[in-house]
């Protein structure tokens, strides 16, 4: 049903410390101007809108003033077991790259939706209509993602395009592109975090601080139990936003 | 018999066999697939070589340097620049809009001059001749009102008023202004700053440094140093406040407390500090200690705040416990709050002996200005905008007969906006340098449009709430894209053609002699060391002055942590005697959000995702109470409900939030926008219009933060 | 000779139709809103998918809910041509026809609405040539392409012996030799839709991270395949004897005998009996099984009156434990109306199976911070789901008038 | 009875006669005159002899230059060309004419030069070329050192690609012979 889970020599990482957040969104404007998504108009209706990096409420459910509020972003969680690629017909989605990013290849996908269907993250978003830049906008538009025509599928891709940047910078330095170090390769959203919520590396690495993060004993993962087995981690101090980031019975602990 | 039915029928079969054999079907197939990844209505992305460059951000007020991407040396997006001391590579929504807001469709494309209620594009030349014949004619009666009076650019404006024997220059409100009033109400010399990064037990009352207010970008950072990720935090902070917003949100504990009662909860804390035996050197410590033990006992404050006293004693005692603690007023809204509770919460800092010491509020110099008779920033900060124009409106003060309006949009930013929009309506003739289509360029005679940050030279000199010194160069990094100029080189022209010659003659020159003077005021550049490391005792890098102008290019910033020693500064007790905390039944609290820009920039296009569908929905702005609010009122999640107060009206949705205090009505900013393009238009309604713009009692100053509202 | 008189002589052997003026007023009726979807078509081609009243929640909707079950009421195709030509139960010759034709529609009419529901058309062909091994999906989009040229298959002799084209020798013989060799085409198509209604199943029980639709199953297939096959099969043949007595409603002719429709529905009865086991033992495993271990309760499975119990009730209770009564109890099956009830719950019980599949399963909200979402779908939608149904009507009523569907009709109707 | 059988033979016949040349006559479009249709050609804005330059010494990289980030620069910029091309030659030759029309054409106005790119991939495509450094150039691109004129540009009028943009079979065939790894974002962006 699933298909079979694989390891890579590397696994690129993403920690990020909800108790740091403060919701800004710089992260989503940051994702966005990178990866050429068109603004809209009306981005209210946020079943619309693009948002490969989207920053969740979280709350306590207690009253004033108990209450207690946390923001959680959520990226593609590139899964290690992902529930979206073995059900792509026409293998537009894979897992099959060193570092473990799952690929969305647009001009593979016919757009069935069926990955959407799959992603319990909501990570995967749908080009409704033809993207539209306000006149002389498109000028904005960076070399790094592919512009999408409407009808398929796009989301967040850990700005592999700078992973590649990375390792051509290497390459012609006469470095080993294969072994960055810490820092050579960072998403826009980790980048521009005025916070520094977020961290970003190479989970199997020992020399990338995301090793250390991804193993503390604040860390966790959404939806753990439903096997999904996500290379995005969080981290927090506070027992009720843990015990959000996964479904539990009544009698169960975090 | 000719072609008769079953031939036909064999040629067309064999037609199609044949057909099947060569290339024409799957050909097309494949390449009908490709051609719709290459639609010609979807843009292509560009090609050639992608570099770097740096500027800082004036359209955000945290002033961080960028790191701008080009692509065959057009820019298209940024970064922070990880270099730069008020960036760290951190940049907020507002800044990261540089790029594409070059483009946004309410840029002003040409000079404009108004006919008959319509605009029509006219030259720079005409323009300028028309506005020197309006100053002419005007004399002295000109004002100004900038939005951005820290930099060089503001010293032209300033200059070029004193010239013509004006001293009507305003800045528009923000945390700064009652800063700088307070400041200098207490006796103190210089303009505050708060070091974060060297307090351990921060107490924020109101301000909402991680999101809207102050350098708040760089607080972020240095609050993120206090988190190590994955280790324990290294300083504690306490956010007093209405509404549990995005500072609220990531401190250890929150403190519901009113805005218009922030001043008495600080006084509140102070009987504790005092009654522990704290002791301040000022003059008026004695009567300072007297009207505190008289007014603001633990159950009168908890009485008026709702504070329980076990709180403020435990505030006190964490403060007093600490080694460098810190205290920061403001307004949750960044703008709005008086003066005298500004000092009711310096006074704490005073109580806790923390001017000028590492991790408490610096005193810094201003820079050397180079454009003589130019106002210092903290002069100009002083002054109360809304108190002018609401006398212009009501007749007590004359109008100017012109008005200059830079990177400033009063008509929408500023309380009770009908008063406001009143008060312009008086003024004759009104010039507005705005680069967007702003809604009082819309009522502006004449439209003189600015270039953006990354089409012209400017600067960015300390911003409000930095601990230090800065100066940062902003260059530009292409030619206007539409016919607009740097407003302070026009302002340099026009000068020059009046004869009032302001001694240079573009910016540019200025910003180098800038660079040469500060060069010569004992700083450094942020480079290896920062300055909050030499703030906490690293020894101060060396510093070559021939070199700065090239460090300046290169997007570093000049930065000088020394500090003013202070004489004679006081509790301004006869000021804090005189404060009577309002109380109202229902409350407003703002939330000023960067990702909804601001009100010169409109809302920028690519934030408009990050807003959340509970500030936002369907075009109706969403206000937040808790449900015990909710229900007093009789409304739900979702319910639509009217806000009133000051002579106006908003409509809205209700959210239900805990997160908001009891009594209070928290209000999302930087809606309700007429003016701009579509992207800024017929979303959610301005706020601002229905808080009152009310004289402090004590200062007179003008305060709106936390006015009162109505339920109709 | 006019050309009223002309239609005439393409009815089928003795039997009397409707005059052509009201025959083709029908038609233009049917035709009307084959066209209002024809035009909410364009739109979905012009500018994109974004005009459905589907959403980044919702990327399935009521295009694939329609697809699902029309599929599934489609399977009396296969299933009769299994039980007649190969397990060789002779009386169903005189319906098979009929089902045929229905199972055409059901599947002609999925593809339709397939080209509309992908956001590149032009790319439908991927499927095949970088088709993923894994993907149920991919599963299906071979079966039914390849099952619709079976049915087609079989369709043609029908078209073929119609009175005036059989009168041409190639096309009687091929007709007739048609009829030989459709044993083989029946097998094939069971085989065939065995797999895609099994597949379609699939899609959703291999669903591993969304817990309302997640099954464990029996070497690559979930049980969800095994349900999918079973309440296809249950259903179709009651499908088929609806169409038949609405289709005599209609004409008020009698164009079966009541045994054969009995006869069909018993057997759709005895598929909805073990469809009912097994599906019960299936929701039991899935309640104290899959949902605890994901942290999830029964209740929390539900939402509001949109998802509420209710629907679960309906479909598990009244559409599956009351017609299997209904079908097999001689008493009543033998009465009209409980046969007919059952028949109609039957299909409706499937429906709604398909469409709590579709749609309760992503409305469920996996992360604990996120709120159930609901869906509608809007007028583009329905617009092009009724027009394949008005071209299912024009299919039936022009293979009535002009097809010889019905063996038993002359003989009923002397 | 005679007749319908002639009629029949002949008519069978018949049929079997046009089959043929139907199947034949849809070959010959299929083969030789589809291909015509679906291909424009284009020349070069500037008849750029690679040869002479080649003959110069100069080598690829000399004018097909890495940035410091290792990002391929591809195309020189007028103002790389104008390095050495500043002003008009004046001569009469061939040569000299294409320089003339260079320099006044784009130099002086200071105008990006819209080269035809016979090897461009779609925008979906990221190509490293410092990955691919160890291969000689005309490996993958045509040989056009030793070419007086550059070749003619094909451009696809459906999809819109050059005839001689590399087709991704093409890159997967070379990178499973040289074991490197087909996943997709290798490639893709």
């Amino acid at each position: 049903m699933s298909a079979a889970h694989q390891e890579f020599a590397t696994k690129w990482g993403l920690v990020i410390d909800i108790d740091k957040c403060t919701g800004c969104g710089a992260c989503m404007v940051a994702c966005q101007t990178e990866n050429n998504i068109a603004p809209e108009e009306d981005a209210s209706n946020k079943l619309r809108t693009l948002t490969w990096m989207n920053v969740y409420e979280l709350k306590n459910g207690k009253e004033f003033p108990q209450a207690e509020v946390a923001f959680l972003p959520r990226a593609c969680m590139q899964c290690g077991n992902p529930s979206c690629v073995p059900v792509c017909p026409v293998v537009a989605t894979d897992k099959n790259e060193d570092g473990g990013i799952v690929s969305q290849i647009y001009p593979r996908c016919i757009g069935c939706r069926y990955c959407m269907a799959a992603c319990p993250y909501h990570s995967r978003y749908f080009g409704w209509f033809d993207p539209v830049w306000p006149d002389g906008m498109e000028k904005t538009i960076t070399p790094f993602t592919s512009t999408r025509p409407r009808g398929v599928v796009e989301k967040c891709h850990f700005c592999h395009h700078r992973w590649n940047q990375a390792k051509d910078a290497a390459r012609i330095a006469g470095k080993d592109p294969s072994n960055l170090p810490d820092g050579a390769y960072t998403p826009a959203c980790v980048e521009i975090c005025p916070t520094g919520a977020m961290a970003f590396g190479d989970l199997k690495n020992p020399k990338h601080k995301v090793y250390e993060l991804s193993r503390s004993k604040y860390a966790f993962r959404l939806l753990e139990r439903l096997n999904t087995d996500p290379q995005v981690y969080y981290m927090t101090k506070r027992d009720w936003v843990r015990r959000q980031g996964d479904n539990y019975l009544p009698n169960e602990k975090a | 018999m000719g072609l008769d039915r079953r031939a036909f029928i064999g040629l067309v079969a064999g037609g199609a066999v044949g057909t099947l054999f060569t290339p024409i079907p799957w050909k097309l197939a494949d390449d009908a697939a490709i051609w719709s990844q290459n639609w010609s209505w979807i843009p292509r992305v560009p090609r050639g070589e992608v570099t770097y460059a740096t500027t800082a951000s004036k359209l955000c007020p945290s002033g961080t340097g960028l790191k701008v991407a080009l692509a065959g040396g057009k820019p298209v997006t940024v970064y922070g620049n990880p270099e730069h001391p008020l960036s760290q590579g951190g940049v907020s929504p507002i800044g990261a809009s540089e790029v594409y807001m070059l483009y946004s469709p309410a840029r002003v494309r040409t000079p404009m001059r108004k006919v008959g209620g319509k605009f029509e594009p006219i030259t720079w030349e005409q323009a300028q001749t028309e506005l020197m014949a309006k100053c002419k004619a005007a004399g002295n009666k000109a004002a100004c009102i900038s939005g951005d009076v820290g930099g060089t650019a503001g010293e032209v404006l300033s200059a070029f008023l004193a010239k013509i024997g004006s001293a009507a220059m305003y800045a528009m409100p923000g945390e700064a202004g009652p800063a700088a009033a307070g400041f200098k109400l207490m006796g103190g010399q210089g303009r505050v700053g708060y070091d974060i990064d060297n307090a351990d037990c921060v107490l924020i009352l109101g301000s909402d440094i991680f999101e809207g207010s102050g350098v708040s970008v760089r607080n972020r950072k240095a609050f993120c140093a206090s988190r190590p990720l994955g280790k324990d935090q290294t300083a504690k902070f306490a956010y007093a406040g209405p509404v549990r917003n995005h500072t609220g949100a990531v401190c250890d504990s929150w403190i519901p407390v009113a805005t218009p009662h922030l001043g008495a909860f600080a006084l509140g804390v102070a009987w504790h500090l005092l009654k522990a035996g704290a002791v301040a050197d000022a003059a008026d410590m004695a009567d300072f200690k007297k009207l505190v033990e008289a007014n603001y006992s633990p159950d009168k404050v908890s009485k008026l705040t709702g504070v329980s006293p076990e709180v403020l004693a435990a505030v006190a005692k964490g403060l007093s416990a600490a080694k460098a603690p810190l205290i920061i007023p403001g307004s949750e809204m960044g703008q709005g709050a008086g003066a005298g509770s500004f000092i009711a919460g310096m006074s704490l800092n005073l109580l806790l002996g923390r001017m000028n010491k590492p991790g408490g509020v610096m005193a810094l110099p201003e820079l050397p200005a180079v454009f003589p008779g130019a106002e210092t920033p903290s002069e100009i900060l002083a002054r109360d905008l809304p108190g002018y124009l609401k006398n212009v409106g009501d007749g007590k003060t004359a109008a100017p007969e012109v008005l200059f309006v830079y990177a400033a949009n009063p008509a929408y930013g500023l309380p009770e906006s009908a008063a406001m929009a009143k008060a312009l309506e008086k003024i004759p003739f009104k010039v507005s340098f705005a680069s967007f289509m702003d809604e009082t360029a819309a009522m502006c005679d004449l439209i003189l449009p600015n270039s953006l940050t990354l089409e012209r030279y400017d600067d960015v000199v300390t911003p409000y709430g930095s601990a230090f010194c800065s100066l940062t160069l902003v260059k530009p990094l292409v030619a206007p894209i539409f016919d607009t100029k740097t407003t302070a080189d026009f302002i340099l022209d026009t000068a020059k053609k009046m004869n009032l010659a302001l001694g240079h003659d573009s910016l540019e020159k200025a910003l180098k002699e800038k660079a040469a003077v500060v060069a010569k005021s004992d700083g450094f550049v942020a480079k290896e060391a920062m300055p909050w490391d030499v703030l906490a005792g690293k020894p101060k890098p060396a510093f070559d002055a021939a070199t700065l102008w090239k460090e300046l290019d290169a997007g570093r910033a000049w930065v000088k942590v020394g500090q003013v020693a202070q004489t004679g500064l006081s509790f301004a007790a006869k000021i804090l005697a005189a404060l009577k905390p309002a109380a109202a039944e229902l409350m407003l609290a703002g939330m000023s959000q960067q990702r909804t820009g601001t009100a010169a920039t409109g809302l920028p296009a690519q934030c408009l995702t990050a807003i959340p569908d509970t500030d936002l929905k369907a075009g109706a702005s969403i206000v937040r109470l808790n449900a015990a609010t909710a229900k007093k009122y009789g409304l739900s999640q979702g319910s639509g409900v009217t806000l009133s107060g000051a002579g106006g009206s908003c409509p809205a949705k209700a959210h239900i939030s805990e997160n908001v205090m009891t009594g209070v009505v928290a209000v999302p900013l930087g809606f309700g926008h007429t003016a701009f393009d579509a992207f800024s238009k017929g979303k959610g309604d301005n706020f601002l219009k229905i808080m009152a713009a009310t004289p402090e009692a004590g200062t007179d100053m003008t305060v709106w933060a936390g006015s009162e509202v109505k339920i109709a | 000779m006019s050309y009223i008189e002309a239609e005439k002589t393409w009815y089928p052997e003795g039997v009397t139709r409707c005059g052509l003026g009201k025959f083709l007023g029908w038609l233009t009726i049917l035709g009307a809103f084959l066209a209002f979807g024809a035009i909410a078509a364009f739109f979905i081609f012009f500018y994109g998918i974004g005009v459905t009243g589907m959403d980044n929640y919702f990327g399935f909707g009521l295009w694939i809910t329609f697809d699902l079950a029309v599929i599934a009421l489609g399977a009396g195709a296969f299933f009769t041509g299994l039980l007649r030509y190969i397990i060789r139960i002779d009386e169903l010759k005189d319906i098979i026809n009929l089902a045929v034709v229905i199972g055409f529609i059901c599947y002609s009419g999925a593809m339709l609405i397939l080209t509309m529901d992908i956001g590149q058309p032009i790319r439908a062909w991927f499927g095949y040539w970088h088709p993923n091994v894994h993907s149920m999906l991919t599963e299906v989009i071979f079966c039914i392409t390849c099952y619709l040229t079976v049915l087609i298959i079989e369709v043609v002799p029908l078209i073929f012996e119609q009175k005036q084209l059989n009168k041409i020798p190639l096309l009687h013989n091929i007709a007739h030799n048609f009829h030989v060799v459709m044993p083989l085409f029946a097998g094939l198509g069971a085989f065939l839709s065995t797999f895609h209604q099994g597949s379609l199943g699939g899609m959703y029980g291999v669903l591993f991270a969304r817990p309302y639709a997640f099954r464990e199953g029996f070497f690559i297939w979930p049980w969800t395949f095994f349900l999918f096959v079973l309440s296809a099969i249950a259903s179709g043949p009651c499908m088929t004897v609806l169409v038949c007595a609405l289709m005599e409603k209609l004409t008020g002719r009698k164009l079966t005998t009541y045994r054969v429709k009995s006869l069909m529905t018993k057997i759709g009865g005895t598929m909805l009996l073990i469809y009912m086991v097994m599906k019960y033992l299936d929701t039991w495993a899935w309640i104290t099984n899959i949902l605890p271990r994901a942290g999830l309760t029964f209740d929390q499975m539900f939402y509001g009156m949109i998802y509420g119990k209710w629907l679960m009730f309906l479909e598990l209770v009244v559409c599956i434990l009351i017609p299997v009564i209904f079908l097999l109890v001689p008493a009543l099956r033998r009465r009209p109306a409980f046969m007919y009830w059952g028949c109609i719950l039957n299909c409706l019980g499937i429906i709604i199976n398909r469409y709590v599949f579709t749609v309760q399963t992503i409305a469920f909200p996996a992360m604990p911070f996120d709120s159930w979402m609901t869906y509608a779908p809007n007028w583009a939608e329905w617009a092009t789901t009724i027009m394949i149904l008005a071209y299912g009507g024009i299919i039936m009523s022009l293979s009535y008038r002009y097809l010889p569907i019905f063996p038993q009709e002359v003989r009923l109707n002397k | 009875m005679e007749e319908r059988q002639s009629n029949k033979a002949g008519g069978v016949g018949g049929v079997v006669l046009l089959f043929l040349v139907g199947f034949v006559g849809a070959l010959v479009v299929g083969w030789w005159v589809f291909p015509q249709l679906l291909f424009s050609q284009k020349t070069q804005p500037i008849r750029f002899s690679h040869k002479v330059h080649a003959e110069q010494g100069l080598d690829c990289e000399s004018c097909h230059t890495y940035s410091k980030t290792g990002q391929f620069i591809g195309l020189p910029s007028t103002a790389s060309c104008a390095e050495c091309h500043p002003d008009e030659t004046g001569g009469t030759t061939d040569n000299d004419k294409e320089i003339d029309k260079f320099v006044k054409e784009y130099a002086k106005p200071g105008i990006q030069v819209p080269w035809l790119v016979y090897q461009y991939q779609p925008d979906n495509v990221f190509f490293s070329h410092a990955a691919h450094k160890g291969f000689e150039c005309a490996t993958c691109h045509p040989d056009v050192a030793n070419m007086d004129a550059p070749p003619p540009y094909h451009e696809n009028r459906l999809s819109g690609y050059s005839k001689q943009t590399m087709k991704m079979w093409e890159c997967e065939r070379c990178h499973a012979q040289m074991g490197a790894s087909n996943a997709c974002y290798v490639c893709h962006k």
